[in-house]
């Protein structure tokens, strides 16, 4: 049971420029740019409430930015950036009701993936054995586990994974790390909010410090 | 026995046959599932399905 | 054509895993026509007469009652996001869950109205009629649901603004629906107030799942 | 400091012994075969009585025999009701897991003999009343205890977590259990307040001598089936429960925590 690797187009780039992002009357960060490449991790680093998940979802076009861009450039030609895109927050986006295997057939159906590619992606996430017990009887860390396979059974260049560290264990983060490594060698790109170190080289985003600066500047 | 009344006999009886025969048949039913996946799942070969190797992603 | 098959096998195994919602419907739909007589009596004539107003309520009320349900699950568990990144157009999606929706509440109650209307002492020539207007009339009600449940997912307890905001948008739909059982039970034709309901419908087989789509990715933040 | 060892606990009292599952499921596979057969002879030898040992009503004829399975399905929906009750009190008194059991099974099987009761009732009354339903005060508050018993069935499906399932379920059973007999008499109120006129009643003239053994002996079929169908019911809740610690150990042994 192997899980052949996904190659993905390596021209591919998200550029953002002049980002800005309010939540009430707090500014959570203004004139804001990232770019990142083919094979690039960036890690949004901050305390909670810097606006980590909110610039994620910005990122997974949830939301509308108040100011500036997000340009995808390099795609194949009819794409369209939600196609390219997995996101992974808080709420695993599993039904408790179902198992893991039912789960993953609907995102596989949802998200253009395989269904062969089900058992060794939760092999691969160490999940396989938890595949046909309803979710509702699973722990976070396998919860999240099973939430984390998703990202195999349907390959896509652009991961934004919002805290995906949370209740792992250590043998899981490491998982991450290597997980995260090989979707760069494929030629993918990640966006990672997490306030752990991942086990990966990643360029680091630091919003807690940014927004000290932002906040700051207004102040003087 | 009077044509419409047996009408009326054969409709009350039998909708107490199809009712009667419909919740014996349920709880048959569903006995016999509850069996199956009880001794599935006591087998230790569980809907889990069999134990496999972890593979890392290359 | 793959991913509206999947939605509609899971929203059909999810009716029977969570077996509150399936036969719910119909309950409260039973419930509501026997309340009636306690209230006007048991007076056969009486009842006949307000019977096609007694059971298009009912259905309305009983289609209602299952609707936070329709999005608020996938909403709190996190699966409405993945289906934004899903490559079949949001509406679509929509429309398979209402139609799995409407499988599970609006066709039971069409196919039981005649023999609740037997309790109801309805014409027999309206029972037919009856049930014809129910399978026409009632995915207008689930359609026009799918909206109100979209813009009240992230309320907390939205479930009473969602009554209030759909009713009033269901009563063209009450209007002929209650025509065609009263005109079949005075034996005169049903064509035209027929038209009009399925008119209705189509109009909200479109209007319904866009409108929906647009309120759901509005309740992203 | 006395240090004579305690007095050994007295032997459980037997609704104790039954709280541990497979204690009941011995007993149950016990009962069940000869319960089987003996509910299959009472029907042979009650449904013979009404066809053909028992006289015809003079005034309704032979729709009279529909009475043989209306009137035992009305006693046990009530008996399975007043089960329901007790379980109930089982649940939430004494916290016996025997009586959660009890309750779920008997619900669905209670709801079955009303209905049998309402459709045999309609049924019957057909000749009489001219329409298939008439809002005859016996009959409706058949029907009130048909949406309870709905009711009851829709609470057990709504909650997942059976323990937290069986106190809910006990405590709507019992509240129902106060009710039926004050709707019993505000139906009955509300039937004669709008039909002053005294109109032919359902259960007819006093029950013939030669109708009541037959009417017994089906009472008893009926009563035999629920107790076969309650044990059926309880073992495949008790497994079902089983099946659901096994898959959270199932869960726990799968490690990836």
């Amino acid at each position: 049971m192997t899980l052949p690797a996904p190659r993905f187009a390596p021209g591919l780039r998200l550029v953002a420029e002049g980002l800005a992002m309010r939540r009430g009357h707090r500014h959570l960060f203004a004139g804001l740019d990232l770019a990142l490449a083919s094979g690039g991790v960036l890690r949004l680093a901050g305390p909670n409430g810097s606006g980590k998940t909110t610039l994620i979802r910005l990122l997974a076009g949830f939301l509308k930015p108040e100011a500036g861009t997000i340009r995808w450039e390099g795609m194949p030609a009819e794409a369209e950036p939600a196609l390219l895109i997995h996101y992974h927050g808080h709420r695993e986006g599993l039904r408790e009701a179902l198992t893991p295997r039912e789960n993953l057939a609907f995102a596989a159906a949802l998200l253009g993936g395989e269904p062969g590619r089900i058992a060794p992606a939760l092999a691969t996430l160490g999940a396989l054995p938890l595949a046909d017990l309803p979710v509702h009887v699973l722990s976070a860390g396998q919860r999240r586990r099973v939430a984390l396979a998703r990202l195999l059974v349907a390959p896509r260049p652009v991961w934004l994974l919002d805290e995906p560290l949370a209740a792992l264990d250590q043998a899981g983060q490491a998982l991450i790390g290597a997980l995260l490594a090989a979707h760069r060698a494929a030629g993918g790109l990640a966006v990672v909010a997490t306030h752990q170190p991942i086990a990966v080289e990643a360029a680091i985003l630091d919003l807690g410090a940014r927004g000290a600066a932002l906040s700051g500047e207004r102040e003087a | 026995m009077s044509g419409s009344h047996a009408g009326f006999i054969l409709a009350a009886y039998g909708a107490t046959a199809l009712i009667l025969a419909a919740m014996i048949g349920a709880s048959l039913l569903g006995w016999r599932s509850a069996r199956r996946r009880l001794a599935a799942l006591e087998a230790g070969r569980g809907p889990a399905g069999p134990r496999a190797p972890d593979l890392r992603a290359p | 054509m793959t991913t509206l098959r999947a939605i509609m096998i899971r929203e059909l195994r999810l009716a029977r895993r969570i077996g509150a919602g399936a036969g719910l419907g119909l309950v409260f739909f039973l419930i509501l026509i026997a309340l009636v007589p306690f209230a006007v009596g048991p007076d056969q004539k009486l009842i006949g007469r307000i019977a096609p107003a007694i059971l298009w309520i009912a259905a309305l009320l009983a289609t209602l009652l299952g609707l936070d349900r329709l999005l608020q699950a996938d909403e709190d568990e996190g699966v409405t996001d993945q289906l934004l990144l899903a490559g079949t157009p949001l509406p679509l999606i929509l429309l398979v869950k209402a139609l799995a929706h409407w499988l599970a509440t609006g066709l039971p109650l069409a196919i039981a109205a005649p023999m609740l209307g037997l309790m109801l002492a309805i014409e027999p020539a309206a029972m037919l009629p009856l049930t014809l207007s129910l399978l026409v009339g009632t995915p207008t009600l689930t359609l026009i649901g799918l909206i109100g449940a979209a813009l009240t997912v992230s309320l907390r307890r939205g479930g009473l603004l969602l009554a209030i905001l759909v009713l009033p948008l269901t009563i063209p739909t009450l209007i002929f629906g209650v025509t065609i059982v009263r005109e079949a039970a005075a034996g005169r034709a049903v064509a035209t107030p027929l038209m009009l309901l399925g008119g209705v419908t189509l109009l909200m087989v479109v209007i319904g799942p866009v409108a929906a789509a647009a309120a759901l990715r509005l309740a992203r933040n | 400091m006395d240090l004579a060892p305690p007095p050994a606990p007295p032997a459980p009292a037997a609704w104790m012994r039954l709280a541990n599952p497979a204690v009941f499921n011995a007993l149950a596979d016990r009962l069940l075969l000869p319960l089987a057969v003996l509910t299959l002879a009472a029907f042979a030898f009650g449904l013979h009585g009404a066809f053909f040992a028992s006289p015809a009503d003079y005034q309704q004829g032979e729709t009279v025999r529909i009475m043989y399975i209306h009137v035992p399905a009305a006693w046990l929906a009530m008996f399975a009701y007043a089960g329901m009750a007790v379980s109930a009190l089982g649940t939430l008194v004494f916290r016996h897991p025997l009586a959660d059991v009890a309750q779920k099974a008997a619900a669905p099987l209670g709801a079955g003999f009303t209905l049998i009761c309402l459709l045999t009732g309609a049924i019957w009354g057909r000749p009489m009343w001219g329409t298939w339903w008439e809002w005859d005060a016996r009959l409706t508050s058949v029907l009130i205890l048909f949406l309870v018993y709905l009711g009851i069935m829709a609470l057990w499906r709504a909650i997942d977590e059976p323990g937290r399932a069986a106190r809910a379920v006990a405590i709507l059973t019992l509240v129902g259990a106060a009710n039926l007999p004050i709707i019993k008499f505000s139906v009955d109120w509300w039937y004669t307040l709008h039909q002053p006129a005294a109109v032919f009643r359902i259960d007819g003239p006093t029950i013939h001598p030669s109708m009541l053994v037959p009417l017994l002996v089906m009472g008893l079929a009926f009563l035999l089936l629920h107790l076969v169908l309650m044990l059926l019911r309880m073992k495949t809740e008790l497994a079902l429960r089983r099946i659901e610690r096994l898959q959270i150990v199932a869960a726990e042994r799968g490690g990836a925590g």
